[in-house]
């Protein structure tokens, strides 16, 4: 060991290029952001399920999963504005400079997706970290790797319903079929309203050579992971992310530790065999 | 010391409430009433609004003196917010002063809507206390960085 | 009898009785001269109560988060009383929900077992202003053991030198709020420090952050604070809390005629002005 | 190595000796009690003492440390100029060595090294002290831990008569006390006789390996709740603890300039886990103190392969309610007991 190792605390500077604004509410907003030095951008080696801790000087760091997907050229996140730094982060503007460290965490398990059917169950805002995937495997490189990919998307109003440009372009795909549901329709809605749970016992998929990947809030995974098991989904084959308040993203601070775990090292992807053995702390 | 005291122009916050005192500060330019620039003006619903955190976060962010004023008793917009606020800030103004921080530091006044001279008083009388009291040092927040990293930092 | 087991009798009338659902009182601590908090709710275990002079902490900090649990009975000194009395002003409890277990206090002694408490010393109230049933006799008490009177030190110094001596006490405080959480009357959800939108003071233990806590905490108490000072027992660093105590319950005293939790039908001092208030220190 | 002696009566010009080259921490008395702190002259050192109140952690992971300072007009960050000169941690009990040897696993595990912790340790001589006597919330025997002797100590004093025995364990250690008189065989037995007859007392406490099987089993028992009914949610175990390490990150600016602080943070405050959603995956005083407990005794354990609790008894010391990790252990055993 070197006598001063790498300082892992420090942020890389990263410059805005294009915010969206994703709700009709206004407070969720993908931002897209390109590296001020390049050669940061060549260390910072990710893949889908990771997470970056993402910094405005002077009022702090979040973690916040990566949204895009490394087939793409610049990082994408996903912000809802919720505490000090999301707030901090929808008060800027494009050309504004914010700091990055990361790649923190694990990946889904891509090895284990190969030659399977993909299910997507996502709601709200748990479609973020979904779609890095998600776009990963329908590129033109990847997509043969994956049989029949389907993608179950709901959110509060059809207001709520985020990535509509993405949405969109899945719903066109013939190789995949994408249906969306919203708790309450909205004046010029015509599409499907119920919870997200709901619409997968309609889907009643297949649990043969699918794995079933699912992201969103806490009430819906309980009532999604409940369907999958009583459509013979084994728990193996149930993948989810969790979000923890975190604060170092590197092992050390203890935040987000649910048992033996940190979610930052040794999640946030886990199997719902896993979390079956962790306690409910999450 | 005597030097640096002779030239020190202090940074004083003011909370005026926003319809006696800061209403009183107006009438006062409108007058052409003159007084010292030393006051940064915040201005307040009511002097009930000022919470003792806001004066304590003043003098912690190098403050030099802290004013907080509002309307006469009995002229409180919203009846008797400054009735409590009077009580809340006898407290504090004698509790720091009991830990040892100057006397006068921390200044209240009564100034109404109509006294645009009064507050050009307030404000010279205020101004020249604090310039006696030298710059505030016993409740400023160090922040310790040294001047080299300080210069870097600053460079574009 | 001895204040002990007439706790022990009295407690298992109530629970036998079903009057009322838990008795919260003082068991033994894990060494000598300590004692612990217990939660007694069944007859049969009432021998776990004790007294002595080191039931140090001020229990009506758990009657607010136990009152779900019906009508409660608690071993309350005096000074613990009086912050009873202001848990039911701010109606955080409700009188008839709570039975008080109280004493002519002697005073509680440090862990070396001969040195008083400074604030026992300084107790002027030792009989209970308000009570459901007393052990022991009803008398004043004396308190004759030798104790530290940091207050009177603190105070005969100037205003450098006092500010220098709040200094050095706050440079101890390793801000683990263990003076907040000990006291009844922070029972705020959220506290002052702990808010994020704004961030009022830094979190680590740079001084005039903790100058910050401090100050306004003793603010928040005052006319409610008891003076039952198990802040300051409770403190792991051993900070000097008492001056700012002293000050704050003088001024009550002096300016506004308060003391907090002697009369239950009093509003707190802050709570209530009166327009000929005390208006000298205005411009 | 040989051992060396040093009499009692030369420790302060020893001492002063360290000064001109190291920073020196020893315990110091000061308000009634003894803390680890930095030492300008030898004769502030005082070794009259049970263990100091706070722990040796923070000479390398302090409870407030500027990770870097930043401007936010430029954008601009830098990290703080660091202190060359090497710290001699001297006097240091066995079970704050024991918590030094934790903290090193964790801030070096895994695949990120935490420069901070790892700048200041690496750049360290650690000279312990033999506890003469357990205090009545210790219990480091418990953990197996030797009072009189430690891997980690580069040098290890013993006091005895008017002397103290010196263990030489490595040569940065040897090169401090070259000029120290080499102990007798004599010495060597005094010192081990007076180990023997100092063995630990017997505890009422489950062994290690059956606790751990009974914290995985009583994860859900609801002696968690029992146990944390009297805790009042301070900190104070934790921020006193030699292993505890939770922190918080944090900004502070002052106009354009800032600083990211890192400080200690503690598992047992209910915020801890507060999301910024407002979802609090630990909102009961049981869970909070079972995550305190089954950290040390179980998680820690798993990924970093020892138990993290050096019977220091310092939590228990300080415990404004008397919670007594010991108490809490047996509580924990009987629980299990009763449901087997």
């Amino acid at each position: 060991m070197s006598e001063n190792p790498e300082n892992p605390y420090l942020p890389r500077p990263m410059r805005i290029v294009r915010i969206t604004v994703e709700s009709s509410t206004r407070d969720t907003r993908t931002f897209e952001l390109e590296w001020v030095n390049p050669e940061d951008g060549r260390a910072f080696l990710y893949l889908p399920g990771q997470f970056a801790e993402l910094s405005v000087l002077g009022s702090g760091e979040a973690p916040i999963s990566i949204t895009s997907s490394p087939t793409q050229p610049n990082l994408q996140f996903c912000i809802k504005r919720m505490g000090v730094v999301t707030t901090a982060i929808h008060y800027m503007k494009e050309g504004d400079t914010l700091g990055v460290r990361g790649p923190y965490g694990n990946t889904f398990p891509l090895d284990l997706f190969k030659g399977k059917n993909i299910l997507f169950i996502a709601g709200g805002i748990g479609l973020a970290p979904l779609r890095s995937v998600i776009n990963y495997m329908l590129d033109d490189s990847h997509r043969k790797d994956y049989k029949d990919i389907t993608i179950l998307y709901g959110a509060r109003t059809p207001g709520d319903l985020l990535f509509k440009y993405d949405l969109k372009a899945w719903g066109e795909r013939p190789d995949v079929a994408y249906l969306e549901t919203v708790d309450r329709a909205a004046a010029g809605y015509a599409g499907r309203v119920g919870f997200v749970p709901a619409l997968l016992d309609q889907t009643a998929p297949k649990p043969k050579d699918t794995v079933a990947i699912t992201c969103g809030p806490p009430i819906m995974i309980k009532y999604v992971l409940k369907s999958l098991t009583e459509l013979g989904f084994p728990p193996e084959m149930i993948i989810t992310t969790l979000e923890m308040r975190m604060k170092c993203g590197i092992g050390k601070c203890g935040r987000c530790n649910i048992g033996k775990y940190y979610v930052c090292i040794d999640g946030p992807v886990f199997s719902y065999a896993q979390l079956q053995k962790m306690p409910k702390e999450y | 010391m005597a030097e640096e005291v002779e030239n020190f122009e202090p940074k004083i916050v003011a909370f005026l409430c926003n319809w006696c005192s800061y209403a009183g500060a107006d009438l006062a330019g409108i007058g052409r009433y003159q007084y010292p620039p030393n006051v940064r003006v915040i201005r307040v619903p009511c002097s009930g609004r000022v919470d003792p955190l806001y004066i304590l976060k003043a003098l912690q962010n190098g403050a030099d003196g802290v004013l907080v004023s509002g309307c006469h008793p009995g002229d409180c917009h919203y009846i008797e917010g400054n009735y409590y606020a009077r009580r809340k800030f006898a407290v504090l103004k004698n509790l720091l002063e009991a830990l040892g921080l100057e006397e006068g530091r921390v200044q209240f006044s009564w100034v109404s809507a109509a006294e645009g001279e009064r507050f050009s008083q307030v404000i010279r009388e205020v101004t020249e206390s604090v310039k006696k009291l030298g710059p505030a040092r016993r409740m400023v927040k160090s922040f310790e960085i040294p001047k080299e990293i300080e210069k870097e930092i600053a460079e574009a | 009898m001895d204040i002990q087991s007439e706790i022990q009798k009295i407690a298992a009338r109530l629970l036998k009785n079903k009057e009322v659902a838990m008795v919260i009182g003082y068991g033994a601590g894990s060494a000598p001269n300590r004692t612990a908090p217990v939660f007694i709710d069944k007859e049969k275990d009432v021998g776990k109560l004790v007294f002595n002079r080191f039931c140090v902490n001020n229990l009506s900090l758990y009657l607010p988060r136990l009152k779900e649990k019906g009508k409660i009975a608690i071993v309350a000194k005096p000074c613990d009383v009086r912050t009873i009395v202001c848990l039911i002003q701010e109606k955080q409890i409700e009188r008839d929900k709570v039975h008080i277990i109280s004493f002519a206090c002697p005073g509680l002694l440090e862990k070396d077992g001969k040195t008083l408490f400074a604030s026992c010393a300084e107790c002027a109230v030792t009989l209970p202003p308000v009570y459901d049933t007393l052990s022991g006799e009803a008398k004043e008490m004396e308190r004759n053991e030798p104790f530290t009177d940091r207050v009177a030190d603190f105070f005969s110094k100037m205003p450098a030198e006092r500010w220098e001596m709040f200094k050095a006490e706050m440079e101890k405080c390793i801000r683990c709020y263990a003076c907040r959480n000990a006291c009844p009357m922070c029972y705020c959800e959220e506290c002052f420090v702990e808010r994020s939108l704004p961030r009022w003071i830094g979190e680590g233990s740079e001084v005039t952050d903790t100058m910050i806590f401090h100050i306004v905490r003793a603010i928040h108490t005052a006319g409610r604070c008891g003076e039952c000072g198990a802040c300051a027992r409770a403190c792991p660093m051993d900070v000097n809390l008492a001056p700012l105590a002293k000050q704050i319950r003088e001024d009550m005293l002096n300016l506004f005629h308060h003391q907090a939790g002697v009369d239950p039908n009093a509003p707190a001092a802050l709570e209530t002005f009166k327009p000929d208030d005390y208006n000298d220190f205005i411009k | 190595m040989k051992d060396k002696i040093l009499l009692k009566e030369n420790l302060v010009s020893f001492g002063n000796s360290l000064i001109e080259q190291y920073r020196l921490i020893a315990p110091v008395k000061s308000n009634g009690f003894s803390l680890y702190k930095p030492v300008g002259n030898a004769s502030e050192i005082c070794l009259d003492y049970l263990r100091p109140l706070k722990s040796a952690k923070e000479i390398f992971f302090p409870q407030n440390e500027t990770l870097f300072f930043f401007n936010k007009k430029t954008q601009k960050i830098a990290e703080p100029a660091y202190d060359k000169k090497p710290t001699i941690l001297f006097g240091a009990v066995a079970c704050d060595l024991a918590g030094i040897a934790a903290q090193d696993r964790l801030f070096s595990a895994g695949a990120y090294l935490d420069s901070y912790y790892l700048k200041r340790r690496r750049n360290s001589i650690l000279i312990g002290m033999a506890c003469p006597e357990p205090g009545e919330m210790c219990f480091c025997g418990f953990f197996g831990i030797d009072r009189f002797a430690s891997d980690i100590a580069d040098l290890f004093f013993t006091p005895f008569s008017d002397k103290y025995y010196i263990k030489v364990n490595t040569e940065a250690g040897a090169r401090l006390v070259e000029s120290l008189p080499d102990a007798a065989a004599a010495d060597a037995k005094t010192v081990e006789r007076l180990r023997c007859e100092n063995a630990e007392p017997k505890w009422d406490i489950p062994p290690l390996d059956e606790l751990a099987r009974m914290l995985a089993e009583g994860f859900e028992a609801d002696v968690w709740d029992e146990i944390a009914q009297k805790c009042i949610g301070c900190a104070a175990c934790t921020f006193v603890c030699p292993t505890c390490h939770c922190f918080d990150i944090t900004d502070e600016a002052k106009g354009e300039i800032g600083r990211r602080v890192r400080t200690w943070d503690g598992c047992m405050f209910p915020k801890f886990t507060l999301h910024a959603s407002g979802h609090n995956p630990r909102t009961k005083g049981g869970q909070r103190m079972r995550q305190r407990i089954l950290h040390k005794f179980s998680y820690f354990k798993d990924n970093q392969g020892v138990v993290s609790c050096t019977g220091c008894g310092r939590c228990a010391e300080i415990c404004p309610v008397n919670v007594d990790i010991r108490e809490v252990l047996k509580q924990l055993g009987e629980a299990c007991e009763r449901k087997s």
